[in-house]
């Protein structure tokens, strides 16, 4: 019992040596965090973070949860549900006064937003913009790091894309799409 | 002699042990393979084609809008048309393509109808779909360049071949079926037809969201394309067809490219989708809320579809055949059983709730 | 290609039977183009790389060779006209030009080494320093790592290095050469093998050997059962824990020791035991890279028994090279008489050891975390060297020594604190880690062990079942290890017996593997070193 | 001879010199104890090894490590 208290301390000196070396070293502390940065730079950080839409004074994010976002902006008007064939999910249409948003089945959520659209001017996007806006104003809001096809104007950042669809010189339709799950 | 001994006791070895391994697995992948018969049985009609006589005078291929859509009974019972329908959940159009290649292999119809839905999917959309389209396929050229076509990324042409290596996990979820049906599958639909019976009245329809662009990509006209050349070359009358349906939307512009190719190629194009000749209400006659038909929808749909094809192909009336007569007796009677039992399920089931 | 793959099965069958179809004298031939093909499947412009680094370590070895051949002709030739004092000059003039050589082209293939691998970690460095002084930063440039690079590097090196060191000639023929650096089974994750241990394996005609081959394909399937069986399933539950490490804190960390221990060895050994055993079928002996490291009694022995191959090269080639050179000497003779005699020994032994632990960590990865794994490993070795009379005295006191308990009692602390060293490969910076770490005590959470926490992680009952066979198994075949090779022995049991032994093992990696749609196959671990 | 044995003895009191042929090869010796033994040979015999003779032949036994020893002096 005895030789094994013993030896039980022996060892907790060398962890605890160890330790205080290492302890030691945290006057290097900041090298350390700067190491942090050295390893963001293999796993690129920040990258989920897309444009957000808001309605209500809550943030709505495509690839995330429908729930939370219902629990806060409360009900639709209308909801539609359109289940795929061979019981493999079901999609969500999810129409409020101004815009609709679009669930589908994602991998570790049920319903993620896959998608919301602003139809009508009663809402607009945080920076300003909805349906009747010019392009220029588009640009003015967005900047002009955008691609542009068949009068689609897509900002493309982190793993979704915000499109303004443009018609006779103004946004027709403001799309949050989801890159995932279109 | 020795030596001789030591080889034909090596080669007895060897073939032996070969012979039980390969027999293990052999049971083992008939086991873990997933019965679609008593699970997912939208991929099961595509194996059932086989046994069916190969002597149909129309041939439907599609994905759900045609196998919910149009009951083959009605077609047979009112005008005479001997129809299967090769339908698998979300069928894409190369599917489409090469089950129409594989059927051709079997016999040729006097009709061929494709749901043109399928246009507007250029990437294969998920295994599982992929999984039931092909799997029920019997080992053809066409089946091999149909997995090709329709592999996602993470699929293995291999596990195509040996579905063991595909669902060898699935030992975690065996049930008594999986035992029962080792090696004969439960016929679950009626020349390709999947009854549905319940009633969601068609609701709150979203506006289709508009697009940039509506153009169908080049691999789907490609493969409409092979499709159209492969039924001018057997001598069959092509219909591209949408069925109807009040979602997901099908856009105007998709119907019009549809109209301008069906022009060029000179084939028929049958658009259903808000076609009041049909006589469908979308508060009775739907089961998803407009998406498919129930089985009444299916019915009235179909006696449209019948007189409209014999209107428009003068496609034959079979109704002489005698034999052909004697089968389909048989498969009213299964039908209409068929028919009160899940309506009697139906009935259950509201009853619960 | 991935040894985990439909393609690599494919591709060793068809390689074997052309192997074994050709005549003797070209199957090397035939192993060169194979390794090629295999590098191609990595994409074409990874072969610049492996090209560059086989042509230069040949050219220079091989200038090094006729430097000394050209000495030795000189030198017998003008046999009794030089003085003693000439012939050494003269020896000394070749061997600086032989040391240009040798160091010419070490420098390249270091310096291509580090600019593919480490210019992204020095350039987000500089950057931070220049976030500090509030600079733009500079923007990080998109290299591809090729295949193995670390891996290959290191053999060519360590054949330069020989050939310099006269220890073996240098190989005339530049396509046997580029065998031995790029041979297919070895590429990916090693053994780093030296050129004398795989020459006549690699070269000599090898014909169709049965007992070879089969017992090539059982080590390979053994590999394939620690990798798709015990690592690839093990990591989900391991990756779930490590991700959040806001909620798995505290005894989950424990847990993620332990997970991790097996995972990395289980890939890793697993991984070398395809190696090894694709090696056998072709009649190649490659070194073994480990020796049961976890029944280690101490760091510095487990050292000696994890990735051997790779301790050895460092042991070779940087250890003894700093250690014996004249300034190191000098120090160690000025501490001696300054220092004391105990701390005059070691001095050149902690600088030395020093240059290596940071090499190792530097050599694993990119990042201030592998930086602080090797030092840490350097500190508890350092620490142990200098209790080691300690213990000695403690040992013979207590009189432990030979006492199963206590030995158990020392594998299990070499496991635990190497556990806890290796967390480091686990979080994403140096920080976390040791927030990770020293939380182990103070989570209060140690119910999650029991409680069915764990059954959240991402693994189910089964899964936990199949580990835990899988584990024994492991235990149990080091256990009969030691007494010899277990091959050996299951071959002299009768047919029926190996029959059941290695279709079950087969059978196991098909039902029980966790790889196909639903299993994120991880990748070797090793690969990306 | 001597000399080396004393300090070799010191190293490892419980290791019989004259006869242990396998002093690498049963990991009695390891990395440190070669790098003490050529940094005492250093001052003993002013005889540098370098790491190219740092192989086990050499130092495997007492008597290969004196061998190694002499000839490194007669080059010198």
């Amino acid at each position: 019992m005895k030789k094994k208290l013993v030896s039980l301390m022996l060892v907790v000196m060398v962890c605890m040596f160890s330790l205080v070396a290492c302890g030691g070293g945290d006057d290097k502390g900041n090298d350390g965090n700067n190491g942090g940065g050295g390893d963001a730079a293999n796993t690129p950080n920040g990258s989920s973070s897309g444009y957000t839409f808001e309605y209500k004074g809550t943030s709505i994010s495509v690839n995330t949860a429908i729930e939370p976002v219902i629990e806060k902006i409360g009900e639709p008007s209308s909801k539609f549900e359109a289940p795929s064939c061979a019981g493999q999910g079901t999609d969500f249409i999810y129409t409020y006064s101004g815009f609709e948003i679009d669930t589908s089945p994602a991998e570790n959520i049920t319903n993620a937003i896959a998608a919301i659209i602003i139809v009508s001017d009663e809402v607009e996007t945080p920076e300003g913009i909805t349906i009747g806006n010019t392009k220029e104003e588009v640009e003015a809001a967005y900047g002009t790091d955008y691609t542009e096809s068949n009068g689609m104007m897509t900002y493309a950042k982190g793993d979704m894309k915000l499109n303004f669809l443009i018609k006779n010189n103004v946004v027709d339709s403001v799309q949050y799409m989801s890159n995932a799950l279109n | 002699m020795k030596r001789k001994k030591i080889f034909w006791r090596r080669f007895l070895r060897v073939t032996v042990s070969g012979i039980i391994i390969c027999s293990m697995l052999f049971l083992l992948q008939r086991l873990l393979v997933p019965k679609y018969s008593v699970g997912t049985q939208d991929g099961a009609m595509i194996a059932e084609y086989y046994d069916d006589a190969p002597k149909h005078n129309l041939i439907i291929i599609g994905d759900s809008e045609m196998y919910e859509n149009i009951s083959p009974l009605v077609l047979w019972q009112n005008y005479g048309i001997n129809c299967y329908i090769r339908g698998s959940a979300q069928q894409l159009i190369w599917q489409s393509c090469y089950l129409l290649e594989d059927t051709l292999r079997h016999e040729t119809p006097e009709a061929v109808i494709i749901n043109i839905t399928s246009m507007q999917y250029a990437e294969p959309q998920k295994e599982s779909y992929n999984r039931m389209t092909l799997e029920g396929m019997r080992w053809s050229t066409s089946k091999v360049k149909a997995i090709f076509a329709s592999m996602t990324e993470e699929e293995s042409f291999w596990e195509y071949v040996f579905p063991l290596l595909r669902y060898h996990s699935r030992w975690n979820d065996l049930s008594d079926d999986d035992f029962r049906l080792m090696f004969s599958e439960e016929p679950v639909s009626l020349n390709g037809y999947m009854m549905q019976v319940g009633v969601k009245p068609a609701e709150n329809v979203p506006e289709g969201r508009p697009l940039a662009d509506y153009t169908f990509s080049d691999t789907c006209y490609e493969y409409l394309d092979k499709i159209t050349a492969l039924c001018k070359e057997h001598g069959v009358e092509l219909i591209l067809m949408k069925s109807p349906s009040v979602y997901p939307v099908w856009y105007d512009e998709w119907d019009a490219q549809m109209k301008e190719y069906a022009q060029k190629n000179q084939i028929k194009y049958l658009n259903c989708v808000n076609n009041d000749e049909i006589g469908l209400n979308f508060r009775t006659d739907t089961f998803d809320g407009g998406l498919h038909l129930n089985v009444g929808g299916a019915e009235i749909y179909s006696n449209f579809l019948g007189k409209w094809l014999q209107s428009e192909t003068g496609i034959s009336d079979l109704r002489d055949d005698a034999e052909l007569s004697k089968e389909w007796e048989q498969k009213a009677a299964d039908y209409d059983a068929k028919k009160s039992e899940k309506y009697k399920e139906l009935a259950m089931d509201s009853d619960d709730s | 290609m991935q040894f985990v793959s439909y393609g690599f099965l494919l591709f060793l069958t068809v390689v074997f039977i052309v192997y074994y179809l050709v005549p003797g004298r070209f199957q090397w031939m035939v192993l060169l183009a194979a390794s090629y093909v295999f590098y191609l499947f990595a994409g074409p412009k990874y072969l610049i790389y492996i090209v560059a680094t086989t042509l230069t370590t040949w050219l220079a070895a091989r200038q090094i060779d006729l430097l000394k051949n050209r000495q030795d002709v000189y030198l017998e030739e003008n046999k009794k006209s030089l003085g003693r004092e000439e012939k050494k000059l003269y020896k000394a003039a070749t061997k600086k030009k032989q040391r240009f050589m040798m160091l010419g082209a070490l420098l390249l293939n270091l310096g291509i080494l580090a600019v593919v691998k480490y210019t992204n970690f020095a350039i987000s460095n500089i950057n931070a320093v220049i976030g500090l002084a509030g600079g733009e930063p500079i923007g990080l440039v998109s290299l591809v790592l090729p295949l193995g690079i670390s891996f290959y590097t290191f053999r060519a090196l360590s054949y330069l290095i020989d050939v310099y060191r006269k220890t073996i000639p240098a190989e005339k023929n530049v396509f046997k050469f580029a065998l031995f650096v790029s041979f297919f089974p070895q590429l990916i994750q090693g053994p780093i093998s030296r050129f004398n241990q795989l020459e006549s394996g690699l070269f000599t005609p090898h014909r169709l050997n049965w007992k070879r081959v089969s017992f090539g394909l059982q080590r390979m399937l053994w590999g394939y059962v620690k990798k798709m069986v015990i690592a690839d399933r093990i990591v989900i539950g391991l990756t779930t824990m490590t991700g959040d490490t806001a909620t798995y804190t505290g005894a989950y960390v424990l847990v993620e020791v332990f997970f991790y221990a097996i995972q990395l060895y289980a890939d890793f050994s697993g991984g070398l035991d395809m190696a090894i055993g694709a090696g056998q079928i072709f009649g190649v002996t490659l070194p073994e890279n480990f020796e049961r490291p976890f029944f280690s009694k101490s760091i510095k022995e487990y050292w000696n028994r994890w990735h051997i191959t790779m301790g050895a090269w460092f042991t070779d080639y940087i250890f003894y090279p700093i250690s014996v050179c004249k300034p190191m000497l000098n120090l160690s003779k000025w501490s001696r008489t300054h220092l004391g005699p105990v701390l005059g020994r070691r001095l050149s032994v902690y600088l030395s050891s020093f240059a290596v632990w940071l090499a190792t960590g530097v050599w694993h990865g990119a990042s201030w975390n592998f930086v602080f794994w090797g030092l840490s490993n350097y500190l508890v070795i350092m620490v142990s060297q200098e209790f080691e009379p300690l213990y000695r005295r403690f040992h013979q006191r207590f009189n432990v020594d030979g006492n199963l308990l206590y030995k158990v009692f020392q594998v299990a602390r070499t496991f635990l604190l190497m556990g806890f060293l290796r967390m480091y490969d686990c979080y994403d910076s140096v920080l976390t880690t040791w927030r990770m770490v020293a939380g182990v005590p103070f989570g209060g959470n140690w119910n999650v062990l029991w409680d069915g926490s764990l059954m959240q992680i991402g693994l189910t009952t089964a899964d936990y079942v199949i580990l835990a066979a899988g584990i024994l198994l492991m235990f149990l075949v080091s256990m009969s290890q030691r007494s010899g090779s277990v091959r050996e022995k299951i071959h002299a049991k009768p047919f029926a017996v190996r029959f059941v032994i290695w279709t079950t093992l087969f059978m196991a990696v098909l039902l029980a593997g966790a790889y196909g749609i639903g299993y994120d196959a991880s990748n070797f671990i090793y690969n990306q070193f | 001879m001597d000399e080396l044995l004393e300090f070799l003895e010191e190293l490892h009191p419980d290791v019989d010199y004259e006869t242990c042929d396998t002093l690498i090869d049963d990991g009695i010796l390891d990395s440190f104890d070669i790098i003490s033994i050529i940094s005492e040979v250093a001052d003993m015999f002013d005889v540098t090894i370098s790491a190219e003779y740092i192989v086990p032949e050499n130092f495997n036994s007492a008597q290969a490590l004196y061998d190694l020893i002499t000839y490194l002096e007669d080059e010198g």
